[in-house]
C-alpha cells in the first residue's frame, strides 16, 4: 500500500477503474432503465473505454494530464447527461492537482472535492435531488477529513460515504435529469450516476490497496 | 422480452444510420470527417447558421432535418444520449459563416450541458451562439416550471420556423426573436401503448400491462401524468386535447398547426381517427386549423403511441412555417 | 396475442379513418356521400382520370395518394379487403372527365374481381376503362409467372408515375403506355420481423418465432419465399438485393430509382442501416441510383419490415416521376 | 317439410342463411387466419348482415329477386374476393330461377350450378385450386342429382358433397386467392370460402327440414 502515487500509477488506477466500470454496464443501464432511458451503462462503457485507449501506450508526465485526458475522454466519447458532468468532474478536478508530482490522499481529496463542485455548477444541481452529487458530495468530503490517514483509509472512507450517499438516493425524488418527470415514481430506486461513483471510488480503492 | 431488429453490430447503429442518411439525402448534405455530424453541402455565405441535434434513436428527429430552410447542421449523439460537446463544437464550426449560430434543441439535462460546454467553447473562438431549447411537453411539469419541461415533436415545427427565420433574417437578434416568440406558442402531449428499445442493450425502456397505457409519456420512455386503462381513441383525443387546450391557453378565434406525431410503431389509421376527433375538438372550440400534419416525425424506436402538437399562429409564424423545404425527413412543395 | 391499439369501434375503422384523412388533407380531397371514395376537389376539366384502390389498412397506400400529378381518386375498402364493384364504380364515375379512365392498383384477386366488375359496368354506360395491375412483388411468383405476382411498396412509383403521365397526356392510350412500361420496369421484396393484426378481429395475421423473420412476406401476411433465422442486416439487405436483381435483370449503367418501404413498426434506424448496404450494392454494380425515397408508405398495420423496390428508369419515366405533388401520403416539392 | 319454397319462404331461407354464416364468423376468420389475411370472417358477416338488412321488411316478388338482391348485397358489402365470387353466385345464379313462383330441388340445383359456373368465369378458376368452387361444384352436382329426392334430400346430398368437398381441399395447393403464394404450405389446411359455401348449404337445409 503506498500512500502517492506517481503519473504513472494514477494511469494505472484510472485504467483499473476503467475496466471496473466497464465490468459493471448492465448494472448500470438496470439502473437507469428503472428510472431514466436505459443507457447509463453503456455510456460510461463507451466513456470508459475511451479512457482506457487515451491512457494505454501513453506516457502521461503528471497526475493532473492523467485525469486531464481521462476527462476529456469521458467528455468526448460518454454522451449524454453523464458525459457533461463525469467529463467535468474529471477534467475540473485535474485541476487541483496542478504542480503535484504525486498524488496523495489530501489532493486527491481536493480532486474530487473541486471535480464535484464543477460538476454542481455545470449541471446546476445540488445535492439532495438524486444525482452522482449525492455519492459525490460525502465521498469527497470522507477524503478530506480522512486523508491524514493515508491514500487507502481516504478512500475506503470516501467509498463508504459514496455507498451510504448512493442507498440514500433511493428515497429521494428527482428533480433534475431524465428521471425528473417520475417525481413521487422515482423513490425507491437508486440514481444510477451515484452507482458509477461508487463504482470509480471502489476501483481507486481497490488500486490503493494492492499498489 | 428483447426487441427484434434487423441490425448489424448494434455498436455501430449510429455510425451506420449516418452513412445511410447522407446517401439518402443524395448529396444535399455530407457527414463531417471523424465527427457525428452532418451539414449541408450548399450553405450560403453570410447566413446566421442553425445548428440542431440531440441523442440518435428519434429519426427523422433530429439529423433528418438538416437543407434549405431547415437546419444547416445536426449534431448527432448516441441513442438517447446527448452529443458531447465536441461534436457540437465541430458541427457549429462547419455550419458558421460568419454570422452567428443559433442552437436548436430539446431541453434535457445532457443536452443542455453539452450544448452549453460546446457554447463557452465557441463564444473563447469569438462566435456569437444563441441558445433555444424547446419545451412543448406540458406532461412534464406545470406551466409555472417550464424550465422542466422535455422537447419533444414539436422540434419539427421549431426547426421549421427557426430554419426559415435563419434563412430569411440576416440578424441574428431577429433571428432569436422569432424562436422564443415560437418555443413560447408550442405545446405537445404524447401517449405510450408500448415500448421502444436501445439497440445496444436490447431492453425495452419500460413495461406496460396489456391493457395500459401511459398518457405523457416522454420522449425517452419518461413517465408522464398517468398510466391507465386502454380507453377509446376519442377519450384519449379528448384527455390530451384538454391538457393541450387549458395550457396555454389557447382561444377561440386562434389559427393553430395541428401536429399529430407517430412514435414509432402506431398504425396511420389510429393516427387518422384521432385526427378526425382532434378536429372536431378545435372546431368546436373556433380553433381554425392552418395546416395539420399527420406523420413520423420523432419517433422513440419502436414505441407505440402518439402525440399531438398545437401551436398558435401569427402571420410571421406562418410565413416561416410555410416555407418550401426538402429535407430527408420534412418535405413541403 | 391480441394486437393494442387506440382506437373506437374497430367495425368503424375505415368510416372514421376516410374523415380523419379528408380532414388532414386540408380541402383538396372531399369524401362521396354514402360511399367509402374519395377523390380531388381540383380535378382540372378534360383529363385522362386516375383511379386507385384497395382494402384499407395499407395507409398511406392508397388513399393517401390523391392529389395534383397523383391520383384523382381512391375506392376503399374495408381492411385487407378489395373495395366493392360499387364503390369502385361510384368513385370512377366521379372522377370521370370525359376523356376514360385508368384504373391503377395491386394484382390481388379480390381486386381484380371487384375492379372488373365495375369495369363492365362503366362500358356498359360507354366509359373507356384501362386496367393496369402493380405486379411488384418478386416473391411471390416466378418471372414466368408474372400474373401471379402481387402488388406491393411499388404501387407509390406507379402511383407518381401514371398518375403524371394522367396529367400531362391527353390521349388515354398513351397514358397506358407509359403505365404498362413502368409496370414492367418494377421489381419489389420484403421481410417480415414481426406481424401485424386487422382491427376488427385483434388477431395477428401470422406468427414467427422469436429469432425468425420471413423473406418475401406478402402486404397481407402472405407467405414469402422463406422462413429463415435473424440475420444481420447487411446479410438480409444482400439477399432481397439479389432477389431483385436478378429478376428483371438490373445490369451496370443502369439508372433507378430506390424505394424502402417501412411495413408499419420498424425503425428509420433500421431502414437507414439497410440504405446504407444496398446503396454499397447498387455501386459495387454501377447501377446509379436516381431518386431514392426511405419512408413510410404501404404498411400493414403494425407489422414490423421492410421492402426494396427497384425502378429502372428511362428519360420518360423520370420526368413523371419526379414532377412535384402534395398528396397526404407523399409530397415532392 | 316442403318441397317448394315460394318467394317469402325464400327469403325466409336466406335470413337463416345469413344468421348461420354470422355465427361463424369467428370459424371462418381462424380458417382464413391460416392460409390469407384473417378477414374472411368479417368480410361474410358484413355481406350478410346486409343481407339480412334487404331482407328484413321488404316483400319479394320472387325467389329470382330474392337471390338476385342478396348477391346486390353480399357484393357491395363484403369485399375481398369473397365479395366478388358469392355475390356472383347469388346474382348470377338468380337468373336460373327467372320466371319461377317457387323454388324446388331442381331449380335450386340449377341456381347452384349456375351460380357456380359464374363464379368460376368471374375469377378465372376452376374446382382443384382450393377455392369456394371445390365444395361448391361438387354440391351442385348432388343437388341436381337427387332433385327427385325432394328438396330436403337433395340439400341434404349437397350438403355432404359440400362437406366432402371441402375435406379435400385440404390436401390442394392453392394456385388463386391470397393463399396462393403459401404453395406447398397451404396443404393441411381447409379453404375458407369453400367453409362459408359448407355453412350455407347447411343453412338451406336445416331451413328446408324445418319448413
Ligand atoms: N443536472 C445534473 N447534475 C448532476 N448529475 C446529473 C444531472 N443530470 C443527470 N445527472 C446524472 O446523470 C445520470 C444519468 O446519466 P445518463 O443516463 O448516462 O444520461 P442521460 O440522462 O442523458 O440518459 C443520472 O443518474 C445523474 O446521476
Ligand atoms: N379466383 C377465385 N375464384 C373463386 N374463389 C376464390 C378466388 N379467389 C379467392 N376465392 C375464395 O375467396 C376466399 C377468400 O375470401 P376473403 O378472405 O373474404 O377475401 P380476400 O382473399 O380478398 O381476403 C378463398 O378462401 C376462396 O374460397
Ligand atoms: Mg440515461
Ligand atoms: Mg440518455
Ligand atoms: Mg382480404
Ligand atoms: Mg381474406
Amino acid at each position: 500500500m503506498k500512500n502517492e502515487l506517481n503519473a504513472q500509477a494514477v494511469s494505472a488506477m484510472m485504467q483499473a477503474v476503467s475496466l471496473h466500470v466497464i465490468a459493471n454496464t448492465d448494472a448500470l443501464t438496470d439502473a437507469d432503465l428503472a428510472i431514466g432511458d436505459g443507457d447509463h451503462g453503456i455510456g460510461m462503457r463507451r466513456g470508459f473505454e475511451a479512457v482506457l485507449q487515451q491512457l494505454s501506450d501513453w506516457e502521461p508526465e503528471s497526475p493532473e494530464a492523467v485525469m486531464k485526458q481521462s476527462g476529456m475522454a469521458i467528455m468526448s466519447k460518454t454522451g449524454g447527461a453523464a458525459g457533461a458532468v463525469f467529463g467535468t468532474v474529471f477534467r475540473s478536478g485535474s485541476k487541483a492537482l496542478a504542480g503535484v508530482a504525486t498524488i496523495d490522499a489530501a489532493s486527491l481529496g481536493d480532486f474530487l472535492s473541486d471535480g464535484c463542485a464543477a460538476a454542481a455548477k455545470r449541471g446546476g444541481a445540488a445535492p439532495g435531488q438524486k444525482t452522482m452529487l449525492d455519492a459525490l458530495a460525502p465521498a469527497a468530503e470522507a477524503a478530506r477529513k480522512h486523508a491524514p490517514d493515508g491514500l487507502y483509509a481516504a478512500l475506503d472512507a470516501a467509498h463508504a460515504s459514496a455507498v451510504n450517499g448512493l442507498e440514500k438516493t433511493r428515497a429521494m425524488v428527482a428533480t433534475t435529469g431524465k428521471a425528473r418527470s417520475l417525481g413521487e415514481r422515482s423513490i425507491g430506486h437508486i440514481d444510477p450516476g451515484a452507482l458509477s461513483i461508487c463504482l470509480i471510488i471502489e476501483a481507486m480503492r481497490d488500486f490503493a490497496k494492492t499498489t | 422480452m428483447a426487441a427484434k431488429k434487423i441490425l448489424n453490430d448494434p455498436r455501430n447503429v449510429v455510425s451506420e444510420m449516418i452513412e445511410g442518411l447522407v446517401l439518402a439525402n443524395d448529396g444535399r448534405v455530407r457527414k463531417l470527417d471523424g465527427v457525428d455530424a452532418i451539414v449541408r453541402t450548399d450553405l450560403p455565405a453570410g447566413k446566421v447558421a442553425l445548428l440542431i441535434g440531440g441523442g440518435s434513436g428519434h429519426e427523422p428527429v433530429f439529423h433528418g432535418f438538416v437543407g434549405a430552410n431547415m437546419a444547416d447542421g445536426a449534431a448527432c449523439g448516441q441513442v438517447f444520449a446527448a452529443p458531447s460537446p465536441e461534436i457540437v463544437y465541430e458541427a457549429a464550426k462547419a455550419v458558421h459563416r460568419g454570422n452567428g449560430i443559433v442552437f436548436l434543441y430539446g431541453n434535457y439535462a445532457g443536452d443542455n450541458m453539452n450544448f452549453d460546454i460546446a457554447s463557452e467553447m465557441l463564444e473563447d473562438d469569438g462566435i456569437d451562439v444563441r441558445t433555444i431549447r424547446v419545451r412543448d411537453d406540458v406532461a412534464a411539469a406545470p406551466p409555472e416550471r417550464m424550465d422542466d419541461r422535455r422537447g419533444v415533436a414539436g422540434d419539427l415545427y421549431m426547426i421549421k420556423i427557426v430554419g426559415g427565420a435563419a434563412t430569411e433574417l440576416t440578424d441574428i437578434d431577429e433571428v432569436e426573436r422569432v424562436a422564443r416568440k415560437a418555443e413560447a406558442a408550442i405545446r405537445s402531449i404524447g401517449v405510450a401503448v408500448s415500448p421502444g428499445s436501445i439497440p445496444e442493450t436490447g431492453k425495452l425502456t419500460f413495461e406496460l400491462g396489456e391493457d395500459e397505457i401511459e398518457v405523457g409519456m416522454g420522449a425517452h420512455g419518461e413517465a408522464g401524468v398517468s398510466r391507465q386503462k386502454l380507453a377509446p381513441a376519442d377519450d384519449v383525443a379528448d384527455q390530451l386535447a384538454d391538457a393541450l387546450l387549458r395550457d396555454l391557453p389557447f382561444h377561440g378565434g386562434d389559427e393553430v398547426a395541428l401536429l399529430i406525431n407517430n412514435l414509432g410503431a402506431t398504425t396511420m389509421m389510429e393516427m387518422l381517427i384521432v385526427n378526425r376527433r382532434i378536429r372536431q375538438i378545435l372546431a368546436d372550440r373556433n380553433i381554425s386549423v392552418h395546416r395539420s400534419d399527420v406523420g413520423t416525425y420523432l419517433t422513440v424506436q419502436e414505441m407505440a403511441g402518439f402525440s399531438i402538437t398545437l401551436m398558435k399562429l401569427d402571420a410571421e409564424l406562418k410565413h416561416f412555417l410555410d416555407l418550401p423545404c426538402d429535407s430527408f425527413g420534412f418535405k413541403q412543395p
